[in-house]
């Protein structure tokens, strides 16, 4: 415990946040590549096609892992929110806030495949169900905390600021995870499960799970990427910042 | 500074290493001082050099980065805020829609009323009889500054914190300014106020807290 | 000295805004004259067929009575803090939630009710049959008092940026969202003759809630982008 | 290969998709690269105004 | 001494007035969410029913476009008139109608144009056909081209009032009825496989002449309101 | 009360019998003055005296009830403007988005460049080197003004119409301000100068132009 806690602290300190993240985050990236990499020859060339969807099907291998992954980034944001809010830790506020972007990009890619994937099984781009529309109010969710962060001038107030709304809009996940069994939609029903058997046939189940598995990773690459940057701004007073500022080339890094 | 006075019981007000950064830039260094009621302090300081940003953190407003501010030996903390300080801003806090006597009055409810103190004489002892009635908005510049000041005389606030009251007064009001400080600190309050040194008090010199930005 | 109990202060934050609802009456007009502005673009834009009109009627009447309360929202704390009177509010040692629930009542009072008043005429210039009209206002009432509560929370949080300009309106419309299709959902059931009295319920449990926890976000909200 | 591209008849879905995909993951790399470079640009240039406010006062 | 001619005038208040727009660039996006926004609530309030918003969905978006636009205008001027830039501008001794119209050009680049932009993504959303949608983006430009004109006129109208607010709104709603029902008329008549070219050249035929009288319009009605 | 000097051809400022009322209520009374080129006058008065008022008259933002105003000679109409008049207002007229020299830049542009000048050295001339890519929003009160003030240097005015310039201002910049108006005085200009008599000028005795509320 005692260690746990003395890592943490060293962990949280923002020179060895930047330096750690700066050795792990290229990779993560390189990992969630390669694995994303063969994830996606497996959905596209080698499982079969769907009996019923024929290829059309082969975007659940982009569509569900992103959904997953949009609403793992708001948990994860709005966890590392609570933790700013509570105990004011500089490292949990930048978490929060990069978190952000790479959910709503997340989210966005889901409501793109969703839409495209729409238009041939169910006959149009849109519409109006539960499944859907919270998804969209998690987009917006996702936009209000950018934009709350971006327009407010002091930069830990504004992340407190942001971190409030995260943590209000919290009860919008569950909507979106519940919503195909608590009301009737067009959208359908969850079909893989952690714990029993999964309603998705093997050779279909793992090209899922490696995609899932490579933007878990590449969340945590460019959260860190992306972190690391706000850190530089955020502690531009600090000796080491102006440091590392020194002895970066210009445009390079 | 002040040296052979008997010890008082608590300082009205005392920093210790108060200090604020804003983005990790020093606004201004590690402070230390007190206030003891009876005082009148004078913040000095050039353009640009925290001065403003002081008494925001003093008043609760802005959350320091580090060190303590003790309010009658209490910790100060925008959650648990006493009767005890009230403050001048550069924005005035008048509602320009609003008489000179309601802008007063409403300040009465939310803040509480001096003893002895009432509205309409507290306007006439900044000099703006006749303008009870007359909405904030249509007021000058030196008019408004003197509705803001008649504030400070009806709240029960023992610690005013003025920014730059002079500004914007004429010669007659920087000597109501200076007779109203008088009269507050032999009242038991104190204040801690800032200028530029170019026009000041006129009674006496008061102690000097200096701040230099931290470069 | 009288420093006054937190019941004195909450009644002088009432009066003084009450006092400057006065002052400008005129703008107290405003959400409602943008509402019959919303709805007199419509039959403009779509053509005055009365029954197509009819169909939509309640949800174009919700629409515009949402976006007329969404915009009002924005007057809610920035002119307080413009002038810098929001800071003595902030600044006042009674509890800021009681002072800020004070302002959150008179801002509903000025700027929904004449919406309320003037929706009987919205709908009747939509042709809504006359037998929805009830379950309307009722929904109505609830809707609003909800977005005031909920509104104020994210009005409170952009208080500290320069223009809050329409990112007020992204933060609002999650929390309208279910808002919306609930109360507007009572209305199209009550147009087709089915039971409407469940979304109501739910509205008036989630108002229940909001009165007491509103407050206390709003005034967390604020402390956090004021200083 | 033509089979692969038609993925029976549903291509242009199927690959619009992917295609979303990878330009979403590629900005969201290139994004904070770009934003380094400016947040170091603005750090370089408040160290130096910084400079030459102490020289100014000193 | 380099008095600078009027061109350079307005490249520098173009230029300023650019550069603020990328310092905020956020701010830009606003009127385009808000048009989403308002697209949003409509399937909410209405029940999704695809057939029954395609018929109203030409007209829903023009709804949202010209109310975005209407809540944008009154930041024409109202920063410049703030902080006393609105002033200086008025003090130049190059012609004001110039400077203006440099103003209302970037104004419509920086609000109307993302909403065009975003334009199809609305019709989409409402389930609008296909074949519309040309004739919807050709009219969205003239009528936003209008109304950035003629709400100059009222906004320089308007800006020596405390809170224009919704006043604004409603001066410029008998200005925005004829363009409505132009433009919306177009897309109806499209929809319904109808001649629609008429109404356009109507509105083309009035841009023209707006982009001529509006300017010096806007700088009298200026000079009236700010002294 | 400037006897001796030769006539000089024509005034640059010539205010005969200028009234201002605002609600038919007279704020300032008939006035009659001329500015000569190379003349700094100061124009005193209580609060709500009306030179707040007086110099938006002059620069033409308001339109008095009488009297006429002369600028070298011609009359002075909001739709006729010259290149002769800079107007330093309580509003300051920068835009707090953009920095200190994008705010000159937009000056220039709209007003031209005084012969010899350049927003840089007239930056570092009011002591804000360092400050250039600040956002105005993020300077003090005091920087501000500052950066108002730097304008002026930089515009084709003959005539500089300053409403409280020293307010704000520390020690330093009363002097910078004093020293603007003595060099532009010399460069054949002339300034009507607000202030309240207490920080003014150092150099010599101003004249004055006293205001007093009509009753
Ligand atoms: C814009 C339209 C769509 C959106 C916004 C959307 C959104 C989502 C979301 C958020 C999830 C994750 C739910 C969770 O894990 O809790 C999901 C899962 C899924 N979606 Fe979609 N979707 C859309 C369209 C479609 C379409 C058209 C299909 C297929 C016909 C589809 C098939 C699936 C499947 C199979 C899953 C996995 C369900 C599971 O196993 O849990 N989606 N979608
Ligand atoms: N909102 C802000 N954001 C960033 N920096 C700021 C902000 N306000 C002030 N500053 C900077 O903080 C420093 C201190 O400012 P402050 O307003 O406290 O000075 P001051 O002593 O009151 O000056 P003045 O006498 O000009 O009023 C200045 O360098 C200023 O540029
Ligand atoms: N907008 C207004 N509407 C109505 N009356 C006004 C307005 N502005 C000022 N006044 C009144 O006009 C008179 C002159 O005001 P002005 O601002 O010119 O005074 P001033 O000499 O600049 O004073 P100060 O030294 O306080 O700035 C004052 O009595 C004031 O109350
Ligand atoms: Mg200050
Ligand atoms: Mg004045």
């Amino acid at each position: 415990m005692n260690t746990l806690t003395l890592w943490f602290h060293k962990f949280g300190s923002p020179p060895t946040f930047f330096r750690v993240t700066a050795l792990l985050s290229p990779w993560l990236f390189g990992a969630a590549f390669l694995i994303g990499l063969a994830g996606i020859y497996w959905g596209l060339f080698v499982a079969p096609a769907d009996y019923q969807q024929s290829d059309a099907y082969r975007i659940i291998f982009i569509h569900v892992p992103c959904a997953w992954m949009g609403l793992f980034a708001y948990i994860f944001m709005a966890v590392n929110a609570f933790i700013a809010l509570v105990w004011r830790i500089k490292i949990s506020e930048i978490l929060a806030m990069t978190s952000a972007p790479v959910g709503a990009f997340f989210t966005a890619v889901t409501l793109a495949t969703g839409s495209i994937w729409g238009k041939p099984m169910w006959g149009t781009w849109w519409t109006w169900d539960a499944r859907l529309t919270s998804e969209l109010v998690l987009l917006f969710l996702f936009l209000g905390v950018i934009g709350l962060y971006n327009a407010i001038e002091d930069r830990r107030q504004a992340a407190r600021a942001a971190a409030f709304l995260a943590l209000v809009g919290i009860v919008n996940v569950p909507i979106v995870h519940f919503s195909v069994s608590w009301w009737n939609t067009l959208h359908q029903g969850s079909t893989v499960r952690l714990l029993g058997p999964s309603r998705i046939d093997s050779s279909m189940l793992w090209p899922l799970l490696l995609l899932a598995l490579a933007t878990h990773i590449w969340f945590f690459a460019s959260v860190f990427a992306r972190s690391r940057v706000s850190l530089l701004e955020l502690e531009g007073g600090k000796e080491w910042a102006r440091d590392i500022a020194l002895a970066t080339e210009h445009g390079h890094e | 500074m002040i040296s052979s006075d008997p010890p008082s019981p608590i300082p009205l007000l005392q920093a210790e290493e108060l200090a604020y950064a804003r983005n990790d830039e020093p606004v201004f260094g590690p402070l230390d001082f007190t206030l003891n009621a009876g005082e009148v302090v004078l913040v000095e300081g050039d353009n640009g050099s925290g001065k403003t940003t002081l008494l925001k953190v003093l008043s609760g407003l802005l959350v320091p980065n580090s060190g303590k501010i003790l309010l009658n030996g209490e910790d100060l903390t925008l959650a648990r805020l006493s009767h005890q300080v009230a403050l001048l801003s550069h924005l005035g806090g008048l509602k320009l829609d609003l008489t000179a006597l309601e802008n007063l009055r409403f300040a009465i409810g939310v803040f509480g009323l001096r003893s002895g103190a009432a509205p309409l004489p507290a306007l006439a002892s900044v000099a703006l009889e006749g303008y009870e009635d007359v909405p904030v908005r249509n007021l000058s510049a030196g008019q408004k500054k003197r509705v803001a000041l008649a504030r400070l005389l009806l709240v029960p606030a023992a610690l005013w914190l003025l920014d730059e009251p002079y500004a914007n007064l004429d010669k007659s009001g920087i000597d109501l300014v200076n007779r109203l400080l008088d009269s507050h600190a032999r009242r038991g309050g104190a204040a801690l106020v800032t200028s530029h040194g170019a026009y000041a008090f006129t009674s006496g010199t008061p102690r000097r807290l200096p701040l230099r930005p931290t470069p | 000295m009288r420093y006054g109990t937190t019941r004195s202060a909450c009644a002088a934050v009432i009066r003084r805004d009450l006092l400057l609802t006065w002052r400008r009456r005129g703008d107290a007009l405003n959400p409602a004259l943008f509402a019959i502005i919303v709805v007199v673009m419509f039959p403009l834009a779509l053509g005055p067929e009365p029954n197509q009109l009819a169909n939509i009627s309640a949800g174009i009447v919700f629409v515009a009575v949402l976006l007329a309360g969404l915009l009002a929202l924005d007057t809610l704390f920035r002119g307080d803090h413009e002038d810098g009177t929001l800071e003595q509010i902030v600044l006042s040692p009674h509890p800021l939630s009681m002072l800020l629930a004070s302002k959150i009542l008179v801002h509903w009072l000025s700027t929904a009710l004449p919406l309320i008043v003037v929706s009987p005429l919205l709908a009747e210039m939509l042709h809504l049959p006359r037998q929805v009209m009830p379950v309307l206002m009722i929904s109505l009432i609830l809707a609003t008092l909800l977005l005031s509560l909920l509104g104020a929370v994210c009005v409170a949080l952009t208080i500290g940026m320069r223009r809050s300009g329409m990112l007020l309106a992204l933060l609002v419309l999650p929390l309208y969202v279910p808002v919306l299709i609930f109360a507007a959902g009572a209305c199209n059931a009550a147009q087709l003759g089915l039971p409407f009295l469940a979304p109501l319920l739910w509205l008036g449990a989630a108002l229940a809630l909001a009165l007491v926890l509103a407050p206390l976000a709003c005034a967390a909200a604020l402390r956090i982008s004021i200083t | 290969m033509n089979e692969l591209f038609s993925m029976g008849g549903y291509g242009s879905y199927v690959w619009s998709s992917y295609a979303i995909f990878a330009v979403a993951l590629l900005i969201d790399y290139l994004a904070p690269k770009l934003r380094n470079r400016q947040v170091i640009a603005d750090l370089r240039g408040r160290m130096k105004r910084q400079q030459r406010r102490q020289e100014k006062s000193a």
